[in-house]
């Protein structure tokens, strides 16, 4: 079977399923029917990469004109290129995983029976994501993408607030600051997420129609959208474009600045990262797959596909937005309690790496280094998040890394599993991250040393999140698996999930290690003279990371001694501020929630129609309305000054003859003078 | 068919109108006759004659009379008129010593109308609008009228009498600067060297005119009139007068102006200026009523303005048709108007929104044509009114060097649209309002519609209905002969 | 000279009249002064050579409208006047309109009297011939037949009129409802 | 010989008279039976555009009016009038379905629907001025006491203000209509014709163009047009029309003033449209559906038809104010929607920000976004219609509409749920729903025609945001979450009867969001015409 | 003053457009109806003395048409004032006062 129609099956397939799914009541039947379909997807993802990435080629699959506008066409059709088919290949095979997982995970959950269709609706509309052939089919199913993390949020659509939601109360993580909790809830979650993501795509959109315009005004005909023909549009002449004085260069900057703002909602990027750790309201099991391979990765696959596009001011731009957000998420995971949203943070923080890697450019291999740790990160993540789901089933849904411990004992297997996950995000040599989080680091200094290139802000800042990498997930392991157990009765129950589950996860161990990725030099990695410094520098980094984890974690305990207490002394404010989300989701939610969004819709609501008592008082015949400022307010004042016009007619008409012939008799005599001199 | 000398004089219509006059009063002496409610009756024969004579024998008086085609249309609808006025005459619950008054006056009230219409002389033009007037003030407060219909009859004739002398009083003036009544000679005076004596006295003439088709500044009495009077006495005092009046204003203005030439400037910028404020004034005056009967009145002044403002664009074939269109529409949707309110009214102020709600629960057929001809007077398309808007719009919009034309036909644009907002006050109150209360008992089931009424009712609603798309009426009421 | 005077005294009677039955409060002071005003009137026809309008005058107008006027003010509530004026700004307007009107009646009677002399042309007026009746009956039963015929007409739809209006009401439940 | 366009009108009107008539149960069968008829003969007409794509126009029908005035009845579709004939019979079909239980005065109700269905295929089908000036204001009529006798507490408030409104802002059509026809020579107009018209439209066999014998050398054929109204004949005057002097400016200025006017509160643009929330909310489920699916529509579709073709240098000159126009609408009507409560005049609010989009299309003047705008005003009426008879639902339930008076209703009513939130998803534009085709469509078409769209386009994905937030935000608020009512927890799901009513718009909107190749081919060629007539105007 | 005596139209005129002004004067200042139709009767009286007046220099020789006009206007004026007296009998029968200000419930 060729790529091409593989490519198109890889699409059907989980769209099939999904309809297939919503359409079954049985939660058992539905997730067989998905996993099945996902498994023969994987099965011919699996060749087809090979193949694929064997010959280096891109393939293109069928291609049909969706709407012909004369001008330019817009159509759906599927390519192939290496990087798509490892993708296409990784989410078919983590959605197979997930969803066997899910199998056992829910299996007590009354609304199991939605969760193959929404999760099959998702993995179909990532696997578009990734196999489209233009841009905006790519749109499309990204924006699809965004509806099934929308429905997988909200899968406990009728979970109230964790304000007022005991249970939460009873099993979040302490100290959980910073966190709106008369907010968060599923439905708020999913809401957020979409809106969130629609911020982006408002830019992706823009992106888009910059691209469009560039295109058009250069004389392109036919289907301009196409990756094939985006890819020669930086070479083409693009002296005829322009728009608002912008040259048809700046043009395509801020076509990649539109894009990557999609990227950027898409991939919880600074400063739309607020929703990815909301979105814990949803399934683990959802989460482990939308951290890895279908949502988060979109945005990271985008740049990547839309490299060539990208001129050197834009990936500096992404490189620094990279970098900056990695960090920043980096120091938000150290600080958190809640055992999920330090691998949600830690998702925002290595997605921050892997466009850090992007930004330094295809010239510096930061592409390639970018991908590899998508596809890296993708395993170890979801393994972690399956690990994490397992814990958190086995701890009757308690997710405090402060009442947490010592579960290596009751899950011995899962504890393993997530030392090997834990060990290949964070780098350490033999595990699949020393693969490509090297590669990203050395893509970042060599792209630092070329001039007029971002400088080595990125660098610098991604080697500060790589040190944080290796504290907070280290740290994660050490309070749950290992120590003694702080809370008896949180972590009786844990046990290793069934066999058959585990038989599943132990697919994605293999991942974990280095050897798969470097098998062959399959994986093009730059192998540059800064690779080196960068593996140095990163050995270096995790060790100090592993060291102050191991030393806080040793000291936590005695946190009567003078070190530890001076540590947190001097540490307070930072800490606080790592715990508060810097602020920023105050901020946001002050800016945009109240302020851009409720505080301005009320003031425009009140311009339009007035306020309730107005409303309330409109059908009122013949009593004063109240007339306030605004539109429709306007409009009444118009029809009341022509009532009023009337009112001073009808004064006349006040049933005195005498006026009547006072007026006429008047108005005639004056009519004979004024004609007379006329 | 000759008639012997003297009374060749007459028009052959207006003789029949006369004739039958007589046999009504004649008939109203004979009780057996007047127990059976022969009078319309004997009325319609008489109007069925009438239109006979006049589709035969306009006939000319000696010299005091016109044949010309806006004479024909305006006589032809007002023996319509007649016809349906006494139809519903004949439907009225009224005792039956009140019905012979009743077609008397209505006789009356057209035989003064066609003189009017036919008139090529001041003196029968005068007299004509005397007998309208005197039959009107009849109308209104004869018989079974309360104390409202009679304070309207004094409001009217106290009105009407100084509006009569006051035209009297430029009558003499045209006497004395013409040494004629005569249009021919009037006309003839003004274009000689008399002109300056004769517009102004024309004016006070014309203060007549103005006064039946209730043209601001003339137009006082008419609210209190159509408030105050049977809603049967308004349908004929607020249709028929209008017609003749047209129809006088027409011609006088044919003799005044050479035909087949538009108005003088300063003639055309004058009755634009009336019927601009006429429709201004009664569009934004109508807003503020509380009585749907008053609203019609301003809808009255309203539209005697665009009559005005159609033979003000252009005396010529065109203007005629347009303003016997538009006087079709109006008389056709006001007539059956104000006979849905007669039927939907109750009690001495039955005429006022508030007493008007509900109506359409009790009565809803006759409530939905009630809103059908006030639709029509609004203008909405495709209703009869609309196209007679048009035709008197397509005029005014024709001249694109007339300023002072095509600024009245913006006013009146305008001024349909605040209309239709006073004229949605009745249909609000009509339909909308005490929709969804009880409805008393005793009232449940009203008496039903008599049939003649309800015929008047259809034919005024089919012609409302029919004349909406009736183009090609223009080009028919145009190739009307003299 | 008696002429002149005796016409001075007749417009005089006439005008001086109309004013005082304009003004006076009393109903029937003004009634009577309207009579008064009247004749003045019918004096001015004579000085115009036209006795039987005089004579019509006399007896239509006084004869029978102002008796009927005199019969009426028999209704009025209170002829004697007190609040008989209009409101005040009323009264102002009237008073107004009133001299407006005759501003314009004069300007008017200015054009008609230059139009009058433009038709005659300088000929001089002609004192009027004697039985100028004739020349009314050959009017009335000629050319002006029509009017004549519609007067008839017009007198006798206001006496049915008059009578229908004035007849007494036969519906108790009405007069009830209006009480 | 009446055809099947002048069955559209006629066959209505009658059934009309049937209602009324004839026993009161039989009345909703009639109104199905005339939308779902004129529903056919949309359906035809787009299968046939789609299949045979042609900016002509097809079932034409004439009948004789007057030969004085050079007005006739003549009827023919094109594309865009075919999508919207469709769209008439949709609406109407779906709400007598949705008001099938209508139990106050029934056979008045389906009457004044079948009569307004009657006036609105009038207007899309009118190819003469006068016809269509007649069929537009006719709409008014049965509008009137559909909201101000079947409407909510101040309906009569609505009523008024709907009525008075829209027709005030129409009336100087009729000003325009005398102008226009007033303009024109007696004795007709010889005028060239533009070779982009002679390519669409020219008849080879007859060599006639909308009948009018083709003169002088086929390079540049001329055309001796008579004083009339049609349409066709009249557009081909545009430079004409452009060319008299009025008031200081020029006629076809003036004439797209007040086509403007008239349109734009029947669109209705921000800020003429502060009558739509009060007709939306007072008005009953079945007639918001009709008044958001297709009263609205006239205004795009009065624009197509008489602003943009009628007065093309006008419309060229004014088309950045109205894009600014359109976009402030997008943006207004977007936050206005965010700050309401009452979910109908949400839904009325989202309705303000969609049209916009079809301003904004139409206003660019390139095709694309003509079609688009057409594409796009087709789609929400089936959108805005399902949200509206998704709260009809509620409000039949829970007797209010207050968006904070629900919560968590998805367990009880699960298909209801479900349908909120694809109402909701389409209204915010997602793809593989119908909506999304036409304002991508907008969109780029917009960013790709000449400045300043491009910076509109890009103030208008904001709209994306905005809409999502306060749809799904709606979403929220009634069906997710706890049940914040417990007596709610008793609410049934949509019974059969909205089922029936609500399913099909739900499929179409999957269907055409799939699938809109034949509504935009059924559109373009027409609009391409129109955009090439523009474009040569503005240049 | 040969042009205002009694061989001259302009003192008849200027008569008549006194006795007009009186009329109007009256008409519009009188509360009570009967007052107004005096102001009427003033005016009509007015017409009929100008028609007199126009046909007695009409022409160089007088001409009966004004005369017979003053004679018209005299009848209608009778004619009219018997209705309106009618009319304001049924007023006064109905309110028991003829009062224009007490009668005025008709109204805007």
């Amino acid at each position: 079977m060729s790529a091409g129609t593989t490519s198109v099956l890889l699409l059907a397939l989980p769209a099939a399923a999904a309809v297939l799914c919503a359409c079954l009541r049985s939660a058992r039947a539905a997730h067989a029917v998905a996993a099945a379909a996902m498994l023969v997807a994987t099965l011919l993802a699996v060749p087809m990469a090979v193949e694929v990435v064997g010959s280096g080629a891109v393939v293109v699959g069928p291609h049909a004109t969706w709407l012909d506008l004369g001008r330019f066409t817009l159509g759906v059709g599927t390519m192939v290129d290496p990087t798509g088919a490892v993708l296409a290949a990784i989410v078919a095979l983590l959605a197979t995983v997930v969803l066997v997982f899910n199998a056992w995970y829910m299996h007590d959950e009354p609304l199991a029976a939605r969760f193959p269709w929404q999760f099959c609706l998702f993995a179909a509309a990532m696997q578009g994501v990734v196999l489209a052939d233009n841009l905006f089919l790519l749109f499309c199913c990204w924006e699809l993408v965004g509806l099934g993390s929308y429905l997988l949020i909200g899968f406990w659509f009728d979970r109230p607030a964790a304000a007022d939601d005991a249970g939460y109360q009873a099993r979040k993580g302490s100290g959980a600051r910073g966190v709106l909790e008369h907010r968060l809830s599923p439905s708020h979650a999913q809401w957020k997420a979409f809106v969130m993501n629609r911020v982006g795509d408002a830019g992706f959109l823009v992106g888009i129609g910059a691209l469009l315009a560039v295109s058009l005004q250069t004389g392109a005909e036919g289907d301009v959208l196409s990756f094939a023909r985006l890819a020669a549009l930086p070479t083409a002449d693009l002296s005829a474009a322009s728009l608002f004085g912008l040259s048809g260069e700046s043009l395509l900057v801020l076509a990649a600045l539109g894009l990557f703002c999609g990227a950027v909602g898409k991939s919880a990027q600074f400063p739309l990262l607020g929703w990815l750790p909301d979105a814990m309201q949803g399934p683990t099991t959802a989460s482990s797959i939308l951290h890895a391979a279908t949502m988060v990765a979109a945005g990271v696959f985008l740049v990547a596909r839309c490299l060539p596009l990208f001129p050197p001011d834009a990936l500096a731009v992404v490189g620094w937005l990279g970098a900056f957000t990695c960090l920043f998420a980096a120091s938000i995971a150290c600080v958190q309690w809640d055992l999920k949203a330090v691998l949600a943070w830690s998702t925002v923080s290595q997605l921050g790496l892997m466009f850090a890697g992007l930004g330094a450019g295809a010239a510096a291999g930061g592409g390639e280094a970018a991908v590899a740790h998508l596809f890296t990160h993708a395993f170890a993540k979801c393994l972690l998040f399956l690990c994490a789901g397992a814990v958190i089933h086995g701890c009757h849904g308690h997710q405090d890394l402060a009442r947490l411990g010592g579960l290596w004992r009751r899950m011995p297997v899962t504890a393993a599993f997530a030392l090997a996950a834990v060990l290949a995000l964070g780098g350490a040599p033999w595990f699949a991250g020393f693969v490509s989080k090297d590669a990203i680091l050395a893509a970042a200094l060599a792209a630092a040393k070329v001039p007029g290139g971002p400088g080595f802000g990125p660098f610098l800042l991604a080697c500060a999140g790589s040190l944080l990498t290796a504290v907070y997930l280290l740290r994660w392991w050490l309070r749950i698996f290992a120590g003694r157990e702080r809370q008896l009765e949180v972590t009786q129950a844990a046990h290793d999930p069934p066999r058959a589950v585990l038989a599943v996860l132990v697919l994605l161990v293999p991942a974990t290690m280095a050897a798969p990725w470097t098998f062959g030099d399959w994986l093009p990695l730059p192998h540059g003279p800064e690779h080196a410094t960068a593996t140095t520098v990163a050995l270096v980094l995790l060790a100090l990371g592993s060291a102050i984890a191991l030393v806080v974690w040793l000291l936590a305990p005695r946190a009567g001694r003078d070190l530890a207490a001076q540590l947190a002394r001097v540490l307070r404010p930072l800490h606080t501020a790592c715990a508060e989300l810097w602020g920023v989701e105050r901020a946001f939610d002050l800016l945009f929630t109240r302020g851009l969004g409720r505080g301005l819709a009320a003031v425009v609501a009140r311009l339009d129609l007035g306020g309730e008592r107005r409303l309330a008082a409109l059908e009122l015949d013949g009593a004063p309305r109240p007339l306030p400022a605004s539109l429709d307010g306007v409009v009444d004042g118009l029809a009341r000054g022509c009532a009023d016009v009337g009112r001073a007619g009808a004064l006349l008409h006040g049933g005195r003859v005498g006026v009547y012939l006072a007026i006429a008799l008047g108005a005639l005599a004056l009519a004979v003078l004024v004609g007379w001199s006329a | 068919m000759t008639l012997p000398a003297p009374l060749a004089a007459l028009p052959a219509p207006e003789l029949a109108l006369c004739v039958g006059l007589g046999a009504i009063l004649l008939a109203d002496l004979v009780p057996a006759l007047v127990a059976r409610r022969v009078a319309p009756w004997l009325g319609l024969a008489a109007c069925a004659a009438a239109g006979v004579c006049l589709a035969v024998a306009p006939g000319d008086g000696a010299g005091m009379f016109a044949v010309d085609a806006i004479g024909r249309l305006a006589r032809g609808l007002i023996l319509a008129l007649l016809a349906l006025q006494l139809l519903a005459a004949a439907g009225d619950r009224r005792p039956a010593r009140d019905v012979g008054v009743l077609a008397a006056a209505l006789v009356a009230l057209a035989l003064g109308a066609g003189v009017t219409a036919a008139a090529s002389h001041a003196l029968p033009l005068w007299l004509g609008l005397e007998l309208v007037a005197l039959s009107s003030y009849a109308l209104v407060a004869c018989g079974g009228g309360d104390r409202r219909a009679a304070e309207a009859g004094m409001k009217f004739v106290l009105f009407g009498g100084v509006a009569s002398a006051a035209m009297l009083f430029g009558l003499g003036h045209l006497y004395g600067a013409t040494g004629s009544l005569d249009f021919a000679s009037i006309g003839s005076g003004l274009a000689a060297a008399s002109a300056a004596a004769v517009a102004p006295a024309l004016l006070l003439a014309a203060a007549g005119i103005a006064y039946k088709l209730a043209l601001v500044p003339l137009h006082g009495y008419a609210p209190d009139v159509y408030q105050g009077a049977p809603p049967l006495a308004v349908a004929a005092v607020s249709t028929l007068p209008k017609v003749a009046a047209a129809a006088a204003l027409v011609r006088a203005l044919q003799f005044v102006v050479p035909p087949a030439v538009a108005a003088p400037a300063a003639l055309a910028a004058g009755l634009a200026l009336v019927a601009a404020t006429s429709l201004l004034f009664a569009s934004f005056t109508a807003l503020v009523q509380r009585c749907a009967r008053r609203i019609l009145a301003f809808s009255g002044i309203g539209h005697g303005a665009a009559v005005v403002l159609a033979a003000a664009c252009a005396p010529q074939r065109a203007a005629v048709a347009a303003i016997a269109f538009y006087l079709l529409a109006y008389t056709a949707a006001n007539t059956g108007a104000l006979v849905c309110l007669a039927l939907l009214e109750r009690g001495p102020r039955g005429s006022d929104l508030a007493a008007l709600a509900g109506s359409g629960r009790r009565r809803p057929w006759v409530a939905a044509l009630l809103c059908l001809f006030v639709a029509s007077l609004a203008g909405v398309p495709p209703l009869a009114g609309f196209l007679g808007k048009w035709g008197v719009l397509r005029l005014a919009f024709a001249d694109l060097g007339a300023p002072a034309l095509l600024a009245a036909a913006f006013a009146f644009v305008a001024a349909t649209a605040i209309a239709a907002w006073s004229y949605l006050l009745i249909v609000r109150a009509v339909l909308f309002a005490g929709d969804s209360g009880p409805t008393d008992p005793r009232e449940a089931a009203p008496l039903p519609v008599p049939l003649p009424t309800a015929v008047v009712l259809l034919l005024c609603a089919a012609a409302t209905c029919g004349l909406g798309l009736w183009l090609d009426g223009f080009t028919a009421f145009a190739a009307v002969g003299p | 000279m008696i002429a002149l005077v005796s016409f001075a005294a007749s417009a005089a009677l006439a005008v001086v009249g109309a004013l005082l039955a304009a003004s006076v409060r009393n109903l029937l002071h003004a009634a009577l002064l309207l009579g008064v005003s009247l004749f003045g009137t019918a004096g001015l026809y004579l000085f115009l050579g036209q006795p039987w309008l005089a004579c019509v005058q006399v007896v239509v107008y006084i004869g029978g409208i102002l008796v009927l006027i005199l019969f009426a003010t028999l209704f009025s509530s209170d002829i004697t006047g007190s609040g008989q004026r209009a409101p005040r700004a009323l009264w102002f307007a009237a008073l107004g309109t009133a001299l407006t009107t005759a501003l314009a009646a004069w300007r008017l009677v200015r054009g008609g009297v230059e139009a009058l002399a433009a038709r005659r042309g300088g000929e001089p007026v002609v004192p009027p011939a004697v039985g100028s009746t004739d020349a009314i009956g050959d009017l009335l039963l000629g050319a002006w037949f029509a009017p004549f015929f519609l007067a008839g007409v017009l007198l006798t739809v206001a006496l049915v009129a008059a009578v229908a209006i004035v007849q007494r009401h036969r519906r108790p439940e009405v007069e009830a409802e209006h009480a | 010989m009446i055809g099947p366009l002048g069955g559209c009108i006629v066959g209505p009107l009658l059934l009309a008279a049937a209602c009324l008539l004839l026993p009161s149960r039989l009345a909703r069968w009639f109104a199905l039976a005339g939308g779902l008829g004129v529903l056919g003969c949309g359906a035809l007409l787009v299968a046939d555009f789609a299949a045979r794509p042609g900016a002509d126009f097809r079932w034409l029908e004439q009948h004789d009016w007057s030969r004085a005035f050079g007005a006739a009845f003549t009827f023919g579709v094109d594309g865009p009038a075919a999508l919207m004939l469709l769209l008439a019979g949709l609406t109407t079909a779906i709400a007598t379905v949705a008001a099938w239980q209508q139990s106050d005065r029934p056979r008045l109700y389906h009457a004044l629907v079948l009569v307004l269905l009657a006036a609105l295929a009038a207007v899309f089908t009118a190819l003469d001025l006068l016809l269509f000036y007649v069929a537009w204001e006719a709409v008014l009529l049965p509008m009137l006491p559909l909201i101000g006798l079947f409407g909510g507490e101040q309906r009569r408030y609505a009523a008024t203000k709907f009525f008075v409104y829209t027709l005030a802002a129409s009336v100087m059509l009729l000003a325009v209509l005398l102008l226009l026809w007033n303009s024109q020579p007696a004795d007709g107009r010889s005028v060239a014709v533009p070779s982009v018209v002679a390519a669409a439209h020219v008849d080879p066999v007859h060599g006639t163009l909308h009948g009018l014998v083709l003169q002088g050398p086929a390079a540049a054929p001329r055309v001796h047009v008579p004083r009339g109204f049609d349409l066709r004949h009249l557009a081909l005057q545009a430079d004409a029309f452009a060319a008299v002097p009025l008031f200081g400016t020029t006629l076809a200025v003036l004439g797209l003033l007040a086509v403007l006017l008239a349109c734009l509160v029947k669109l209705p643009a921000v800020p003429l449209h502060t009558w739509l929330p009060h007709a939306h909310v007072q008005a009953p489920t079945a007639v918001s559906v009709l008044l958001a699916g297709v009263l609205l529509k006239l205004g795009v579709f009065g624009l197509w038809r008489i602003g943009l073709p009628l007065f093309p240098s006008a419309a060229a000159a004014a088309a950045p104010a109205l894009g600014a126009l359109g976009l402030a609408g997008i943006l207004w009507g977007a936050w206005a929607a965010l700050g309401q409560s009452d979910l109908k005049r949400l839904v009325a609010y989202a309705s303000v920000s969609h049209l916009g989009f079809c301003l904004l299309g139409l206003a660019s003047g390139t095709a694309a976004g003509i079609a688009g705008a057409l594409v796009f005003s087709f789609a929400h009426g089936l959108s805005s219609a399902l949200l509206f008879l998704l709260v009809g639902v509620l409000y039949d339930r829970a007797h209010h509409r207050r968006a904070d008076g629900f919560g968590g209703l998805a367990r009880p009513m699960p298909v209801f749920a479900w349908l909120l939130l694809l109402g909701a998803l389409a209204g915010a534009s997602l793809p593989a729903l119908a909506v999304f085709p036409g304002e991508f469509l907008v969109l780029t078409a917009s960013f790709t025609a000449a400045a300043p769209f491009p910076a509109f386009a890009a103030a208008a994905t904001l709209s994306g945001i905005l809409s999502a937030a306060y749809l799904l935000w709606t979403v929220k608020r009634v069906a997710y979450g706890p049940l914040r009512h417990g007596e709610q927890a008793a609410f049934g799901d949509c019974d059969g009867r909205e089922r029936a009513a609500l399913l099909p718009v739900a499929v179409l909107l999957v269907v055409f969001g799939l699938w809109p190749k034949p509504l935009v081919d059924a559109v373009r060629p027409a609009c391409e015409l129109l955009a090439a007539l523009l474009q040569g105007r503005s240049a | 003053m040969p042009e205002f005596g009694p061989d001259a139209p302009t003192g008849y005129l200027l008569v008549a457009a006194l006795l007009f002004a009186t009329g109007v004067f009256a008409a519009i200042s009188r509360r009570n109806a009967i007052g107004v139709l005096i102001g009427i009767e003033l005016m009509l009286n007015a017409a009929a003395l100008q028609f007199a007046a126009y046909g007695r220099f009409a022409k160089s020789a007088a001409d009966p048409q004004g005369q017979t006009a003053a004679v018209f206007v005299i009848v209608v004026a009778a004619a009219e004032a018997a209705v309106a007296l009618a009319l304001l009998f049924a007023v006064y029968r109905r309110t028991r006062d003829i009062d224009l200000e007490q009668n005025r419930e008709l109204r805007s």
